[in-house]
């Protein structure tokens, strides 16, 4: 066991180092760059029952440290998912994915997650019941306890991997919601998505973004996502995967040290495509720095 | 693509708000006119994507309008400084569409990409008819690039104070079989209504990520969905589906 | 009138410029600086009924774009305030004051902000419900709207200035406390306070607040307050000060495109003590850039 | 308090971890020793506060340890380059308090505000004797700056590798009158109970603003609140109150 080694859910990651879904697409993109199997695994990009084109245009605007998105969870569909991107993948990369899987109705993200479960490249199935951009649609879930619990129990009712929820960070109270889904089943929780933000474009005086508001990630969110991460690690008795800003091999060990078993990097791929292969790459002599010898010894370290 | 540092060799202005900067370092990756870089700028998160204006053997060179915080910062950087920047971004133009005769129809910034273009059509041996569309005379510039390589140039004004008044698409040449648009989605509209033939039209969106991974800058078309960054920012005539 | 001048709450101002809470003393500090009385007002310090020390220190963190503070409303108390600071401010200030009450009990909100009404020098009460740096105080006022609105309603019916309440931005449904408060009488609503926020340090592998966690603010959480002043500016009636992050003229117009009638710019001071001096100096051809001719042409001018 | 730009002028290594900067500016603010400035950073949102080492009519010195980001960041900027740095923050040494004889008791990077406060005393005529505390032999800096100005100066080691093994506490001169200190907290509650004459402490602590407004490094002493950016960094020994 390498010293950068942790097991999530049963499977065992070479790294804690996971893009998160929406930014690595379904991967062979970043095939071109780089070895993609020096990842612990990644998230695919966020899949839906019905094939989506999402929200108009312009669905990205910069902010200080950060950016929104508004992408609204374009994707082909699970059907071509599995038939035309998964088979590509398999060319580029040989370890298990992660599976996020988004929808507008219990039955649609039982439905996405039963067809990805029996896909043997699929390790896991991350429940995406916070995406701020749906109107109407995957957001209602993340904000209320009750309702996540709902569909964290059908999905995990559906299928046979182990069940990722990955939380809203635009809530009052995540402990609540976190511990309703622990009890629902959920084998593992990720936070936290994005940020609702907004912009205006002073020249146009209209929103930067089509859809007037959306995702809002990148360094600047970090402090909240790491204190989210803290405040649920504390609180639950299943492993939490960090995110929110992660940049750097530092941001990482921050992320874990606050109770996470896992890192997923968002924004940082999109102006540094390397970021992930950097951060791997990296981890050993920063953890030299601060006297780690193994990860696993520091996760949830801050009492 | 590729990832690496370039340095500024030139960085000087053309108008009173666009600027002409010539970048060296690895250019292995710019392999066709209409391709762009996207350029890492301090204190900005996310880079700036700027078409390619021409590039050599060991240097690329941009022409970019002062628009907002990034290009505006741009403007200041000292011949010397260094940029981290991704290039060999976009599908570029596919010259080998046109048999005989193009026209190339540009419009404000949308006149850079269409220089290096220019270029190679010339080098396969094509007749190239320019026309460069702006909204008043202190804001042309490059008339005279196209000229010295041997191209067939017109420029339009919208006020008349300089060259033919009007759009580009008043000074459309006759007997070409293939255009090559770059510019506002306005002239893109008109340039698509005003012409017979097979063409190619460049578009611009805010992008993410630059290279395919984000879909920040989808686009709907008669193929499918595109991304600008990566599927385009290229796109034959014959595809576009125009969204009102 | 100038093309600068707001009005808020029966008030006019000469420019929408106000320091916030907390990042601005009482006033007489910034005064060795530049004349404060440029300023359309400020916000004083978090006032109440007792003396306080705050919390331990380290009390402040450094982010990205950004800082996170748990200073936990350090002050004199009412008493000392109305005796001491207010007559020093008095000195260098002409305008009315901003009086922004904290408080651990509706009385205590109520005998703070009563004793700080009958003083000449204050225009406005703004009550802080959403501080979230005491423990069990302030900010359970400020994440459930009917708490929010009991606050408002016991302050409101103490006082005779006009009573603004700012409010936690750490809440899923923001529009619903502002909503709350506009019908329990609030004369306008600020928005937003600090966001929850957390950083560890690497070396000691302890949170680097000595409280854990602190209020983040500074230029990261402009999306976020950007997009809530949108939100609540549009679903109330009453004038909303925008606040968080704001750094520049720019930001402010932004701010009020989103539709806010002033500004409050808050950790900047601490950054640049002369901020809200230049932003009031570059307003006019930041407007002139943008063709704006007044800026009550632009309030509320994003739909 | 002043905010003024600043030229580096010089900026190299003392140790492998501290270096000495130089900067050209406004110095009309810095009016006593033991002050400190406040140092904007590109990338970084709060200035870094470094204590003053020396001034002279058109520049400042200060001396600083890499501990993290901002320093790192400070440690690699070249001569030529600028800084925005706020000036004359904090209350410094008075020197009135001592008579005849004073002892200067630094440890680490407490050293660096004491040389400008030698220079002082020594100008007013008063004894001063030095004692510098480091871990080890490697990490000695500024001592013959010390002995140049006339003090009697001694060093100490942890680990006994260069001068009196042990802390600035075993190497008490005789006979002073008044001492000033400044170091880690361990350090100076050393010195605390070493000594029986009056003193002054400079402390460390977070600071959010360095000027007074925003209350983050308060601390409780035996005359109210503090601000140790404000009303310290400099504390009289009489008003110290020690919370474990």
């Amino acid at each position: 066991m390498g010293r950068l080694n942790v097991n999530l859910c049963g499977i065992e990651l070479d790294n804690p180092i996971i893009p998160a879904s929406g930014t690595f697409g379904y991967g062979y993109e970043y095939a071109d760059l780089y070895d993609i199997n020096i990842l612990g695994t990644f998230s695919f990009k966020g899949t839906t029952k019905d094939p989506r084109f999402g929200n108009p245009t312009p669905r990205i605007a910069e902010c200080y440290s950060g950016m929104i998105n508004a992408v609204g969870l374009q994707n082909p569909g699970v059907e071509k998912v599995i038939s035309e991107e998964l088979p590509k993948l398999k060319e580029c990369f040989d370890k298990k994915v992660m599976a996020n899987v988004g929808g507008f109705s219990v039955d649609e993200y039982v439905y996405t997650a039963k067809k990805l479960d029996k896909e043997e490249q699929v390790g896991w199935i991350e429940v995406n019941i916070s995406c701020p951009n749906v109107h109407g649609g995957g957001i209602a879930f993340g904000t209320c306890p009750d309702n996540a619990a709902l569909i964290t129990k059908a999905v995990k009712e559906a299928v046979s991997k182990p069940v990722i929820v990955k939380l809203s960070p635009n809530v009052t109270d995540i402990v609540a919601i976190a511990k309703a889904v622990e009890e629902a089943g959920a084998d593992a929780i990720s936070l936290i998505n994005t940020m609702l933000g907004m912009r205006i474009d002073l020249r146009t005086r209209k929103p930067v973004i089509a859809n007037k508001m959306g995702g809002f990630s990148g360094p600047a969110i970090f402090p909240v996502a790491l204190r989210m991460v803290y405040q649920v690690a504390h609180a639950v008795n299943i492993p939490v995967i960090g995110m929110g800003g992660v940049s750097s091999a530092e941001d990482v060990i921050e992320m874990m040290l606050a109770g996470a078993t896992a890192v997923q990097v968002g924004a940082a791929n999109l102006v540094d495509p390397y970021v992930c292969k950097d951060i791997i790459e990296k981890l050993p002599q920063v953890m030299d720095k601060y006297n780690i010898n193994n990860l696993n010894e520091i996760i949830g370290g801050v009492k | 693509m590729k990832q690496s540092m370039f340095k500024i060799a030139e960085n000087s202005a053309l108008t009173s708000n666009v600027f002409k900067m010539k970048l060296i370092g690895d250019v292995s990756d710019i392999t066709r006119s209409g391709q762009f870089i996207n350029i890492k700028l301090d204190g900005l998160y996310l880079r700036r994507p700027i078409s390619v204006f021409d590039r050599d053997d060991e240097s690329v060179t941009i022409i970019y309008k002062v628009v907002g915080h990034g290009t505006e910062q741009m403007s200041k950087m000292q011949v010397g400084e260094e940029l981290d920047v991704l290039t060999g971004l976009g599908n570029g133009y596919n010259t080998s569409l046109c048999k005989e005769h193009a026209v190339l129809l540009g419009g404000g910034v949308g006149v850079p990409p269409l220089y290096m273009l220019a270029k190679t059509l010339i080098k396969e041996g094509k007749k190239v008819s320019v026309v460069l569309g702006f909204n008043t005379k202190d804001e042309v510039f490059c008339e005279e690039d196209f000229k010295k390589l041997g191209a067939d140039v017109k420029v339009t004004t919208v006020d008349g104070s300089y060259g033919i008044k009007g759009f580009v698409t008043d000074a459309l040449p006759e007997n070409f079989d293939h255009f090559f648009t770059c510019g506002p989605e306005p002239m893109l509209k008109a340039v698509y209504k005003a012409t017979n033939t097979s063409g190619q039209m460049s578009f611009e969106e805010r992008m993410g990520c630059g290279f395919g991974a984000c879909m920040g800058c989808s686009c709907k078309t008669l193929t499918g969905y595109k991304r600008i960054c990566k599927d385009g920012p290229v796109m034959l005539k014959e595809e576009i589906l125009w969204e009102d």
